[in-house]
């Protein structure tokens, strides 16, 4: 990418951490790791360790046991696997009614509804303004025949987080599964599933300096939670996923988790203090406010809405500055963001919403040129904005 | 943008008429779109016997929005109304180079001139 | 690896191509392209213009237009999307009766037989000892509600090669969809898809030179097929295939399919070479029979039964040497495979075998050497065989 | 070979027994296993009085086949044909450290050793 492109969107994506690229760029040689993980000669087994170390590193950072990992090829398919997966699985025992959030990523919302078709009944927590869910509002919406609950840890586009210590307890007194999408926490707020009833909880490689292409899902082993596979056709994984283990990427995540165990506490501290500077200098620009709880918040993720101007434009404008503007323009609605509206933020400022957000490679440098990069660009569209009026 | 036509591009870094301030007996307005789609279109013009003789836009949207506001006011003067009026969407969009997602701008680009000239009518 | 292992295990994987490597290695860079390909900004527009360049040298090593190829996370995923996908999508249209070989790579048996559990009627067709599938038999199993027949190109474990040119057409005649495993053939034997009527065709990266953990599916356009996706949650691959593109692994598969489309032709020859020193100068040590067409075989792969010794004890003996044993003794079943059982290989020869298969980095010296470590592996193990007397 | 206990591999590197000649009028052989499931044992007993002076073997099978047949080849010498038949399958898989898939080779041993004995019985 352009090297003076100021990079704020690690939400959407994070670069490799340099040690990461180097532990996979060891099992990409012809002399390193390549064998495939399955095979029983030598080389074979060489990967496999690999493989089982990389697998203990992600189970490290969650308090989980490795034999509790099963590795996936993206997160989308982490929430496929765990909503599906469990869902197809318990409907005979328990029953076919679905609890999860409006504002969960699509990947949980489309898989949900796609059930739908086979006769399951979801139904969807509203979150006030804050994003939030409450304890009262679950348990209000939990039935006997509710078979699993899915709530999101800290959203992806507001960067609200959900207190699933509070809602897990829950679930799990209803006798109900728990999912939890914990994709953007994982490395930046704890996660502990000796103390979590937790059944399933999705993982990712590429938000936490780790590769493209890998992510996770933890399955309890105790008392042991069962899904039905979405892929079949080999051993691997438990039979929970066939198909050849890819050693690179795995190992690259493993060693991003293992980095995230030792460096997550400083990174999250830092980035939480160029979130707070860059709020500060922009709500000085007037009409500007910020999307979900501000004391309920990932240390990553800011989501700001600027009064009086669209975010597609203002996402336009904003030449060598990388974030995410609110709205789904790219496919076919030109609808915005279904978290905002689902948090009740007005269309005017759903449609004028900007997410930032930060990592370990972020300085305070960036923050400052984004801050002249947007001002310029809000400044500029609100002269002729039908709806702003200095 | 991937969605950014050059046409587009230019109009939008660049637009037309988005500063000039017209006011006047002869000035009318129209808006039209509406917030919850994300496009809102506002425009001015200073009409002369039956020719146009300048205007100028506000926009709320995405690029092709403001785009759509900024070829209008770079058009329209020196019309004459009946030409105005027969302008359609579809050629705006065409003009500009929208891909077929964005039609649905060029239309309340439409909509925006045709309130204008109705409300020329109704004074 | 060890790199005193002489590897010839190509079937299983390859190791990756340097040319391959470095490709990948410049997205995994900070400077490189790693932004999130869905993005609208710069670095994002930067990122799909390489996924899509990787698309369309993927879809020209097999002449389909690059807008037919959809990414997916492995071979394993394509077939199992392709399989379910057309088989869910079309069985109201079309009927509920499947027919594919006996001989087919798990991932397509066992996609087939989940689908049983849905209401759907699967047809196994049978193979001699050659293991190849004629026309007759197509012909004869065809009925009016056959919604998909799937067979592979080259098998796996084999090297047998289906005559798809001339049983795409009687499939077609028929109105059922075609789909084929690829996964061995692709840059081994010519595919054409403006030739063949062939509607879906899976394809891998990793037996090509390319990553683990990246594959494809092809999907005719014109006309154009349809499938229910097994993923969602995202605008991606055209909803067939949601989650994040992994850039680096797809850029990997289109630099390994187009170095492919250059060098295939060398390296089948240099392989079919060293194919027949090995089986030259094995078959001396008596009681070593080819299993499946000699004819009518894959350049890379070579499988081979050494009557009297068994196949796992033989690659115990095999230290230093990669190959595949031919029973499938980590799984629960001490069964042989099924691949060797289909063809009537009789049960003592089916447990004797082992693949041997080559690639771009095999050279003679690798033969050599494997054939001693084989040899010493055969005589010691026939020495207390009670079944083979020499 | 994960499924290969430090026991099996020293067993199979080494067998013991498995080039012994063994004939004569109190030899008796037995065999187990079936091609079909991939393990074949054949065990060798020559017998004096109620003891078994010596053991051989042949062995068609994975690592863990042969490391049996060794195995037995070199416990029973010296044993008594009471203690032999008293021997179990789950007792030699205990003593080579089989992981639980391969316990069905241990059960193949035993039958060989039972088929032997009784051999000798019908003698
Ligand atoms: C909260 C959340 N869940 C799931 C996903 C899906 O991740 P992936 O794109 O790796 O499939 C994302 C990433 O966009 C996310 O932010
Ligand atoms: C013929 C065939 N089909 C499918 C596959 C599955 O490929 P993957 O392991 O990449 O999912 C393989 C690889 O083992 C194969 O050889
Ligand atoms: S904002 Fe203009 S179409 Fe989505
Ligand atoms: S061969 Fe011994 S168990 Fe499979």
């Amino acid at each position: 990418m352009a090297s003076d492109t100021v990079y704020l969107d690690y939400a959407a994506t994070t670069p490799l951490d340099p040690r990461v690229a180097e532990a996979m760029a060891m099992c990409l040689q012809r002399s390193g790791a390549f064998a495939n993980p399955a095979s029983q000669h030598e080389p074979g087994l060489q990967a496999a360790a690999l493989v089982e170390r990389a697998r203990a590193h992600v189970a490290a950072l969650i308090k989980a046991d490795p034999a509790e990992i099963v590795w996936t090829s993206c997160a989308t398919e982490s929430n496929n696997l765990a909503i599906k997966g469990a869902a197809r699985f318990y409907k005979q025992r328990r029953g076919r009614h679905i609890v999860t959030v409006r504002t969960e990523h699509k990947s949980v919302l489309e898989a949900c509804i796609a059930l739908e078709a086979e006769g399951f009944d979801i139904e969807f927590l509203e979150t006030g303004a804050e994003g939030r869910v409450t304890v009262e509002q679950l348990q209000k919406t939990l039935r006997e025949d509710t078979v699993l609950v899915s709530i999101m840890h800290a959203n992806n586009e507001t960067g609200v987080v959900q207190d699933i210590e509070r809602l897990a307890p829950i679930v799990k007194a209803n006798g109900s599964l728990l999912h939890v999408d914990a994709v953007q926490s994982a490395g930046r707020l704890t996660l502990d599933m000796q103390q979590w009833p937790v059944d399933l909880l999705s993982l990712s490689a590429h938000k936490l300096y780790g590769p493209k292409g890998v992510g996770a899902l933890y399955v309890r082993a105790r008392p042991r939670v069962r899904l039905q596979a979405l892929l079949h056709g080999g051993d691997q994984e438990g039979r929970l996923r066939p198909g050849t283990v890819p050693t690179h990427q795995v190992v690259g995540m493993g060693e991003a988790y293992r980095l995230a165990a030792e460096e997550a506490e400083a990174d999250n501290r830092r980035t939480a203090a160029l979130k707070q500077r860059l709020w500060h200098r922009l709500v000085e620009l007037d009409g500007v406010f910020r999307n979900g709880a501000e004391d309920a918040c990932a240390p990553h993720i800011i989501n700001l809405a600027f009064a009086g101007v669209h975010g597609e434009a203002l996402a336009a404008e904003l030449q060598g500055l990388a974030v995410a503007s609110g709205s789904a323009c790219t496919s076919a609605s030109a609808a915005p963001s279904h978290v905002l509206r689902a948090m009740g933020v007005p269309d005017q400022l759903a449609h004028s919403s900007l997410r930032f957000s930060f990592g370990r490679f972020s300085t305070e440098q960036d923050v400052d040129d984004a801050v002249e990069i947007v001002r310029a660009g809000v400044e500029r569209l609100r002269r002729f904005s039908p709806i702003w009026r200095a | 943008m991937s969605l950014i036509s050059p046409q587009v591009e230019q109009h939008y870094r660049n637009p037309c008429g988005a500063d000039a301030v017209l006011t006047g007996d002869n000035v009318v307005s129209g808006r039209a779109g509406r917030l919850a789609t994300g496009a809102v279109l506002e425009l001015r013009l200073q009409i002369q016997g039956s020719t146009i003789e300048a205007a100028s836009f506000e926009a709320f949207g995405c690029p092709a929005t403001v785009a759509c506001g900024s070829w209008l006011a770079a058009w329209l003067p020196g019309r004459e109304l009946a030409e105005a009026a027969a302008l359609t969407g579809l050629e705006v969009a065409r003009q500009l180079a929208l891909p077929p997602l964005k039609t649905g701008v060029a239309l309340v680009a439409e909509d925006a001139l045709k309130a204008a000239l109705q409300a020329w009518q109704n004074d």
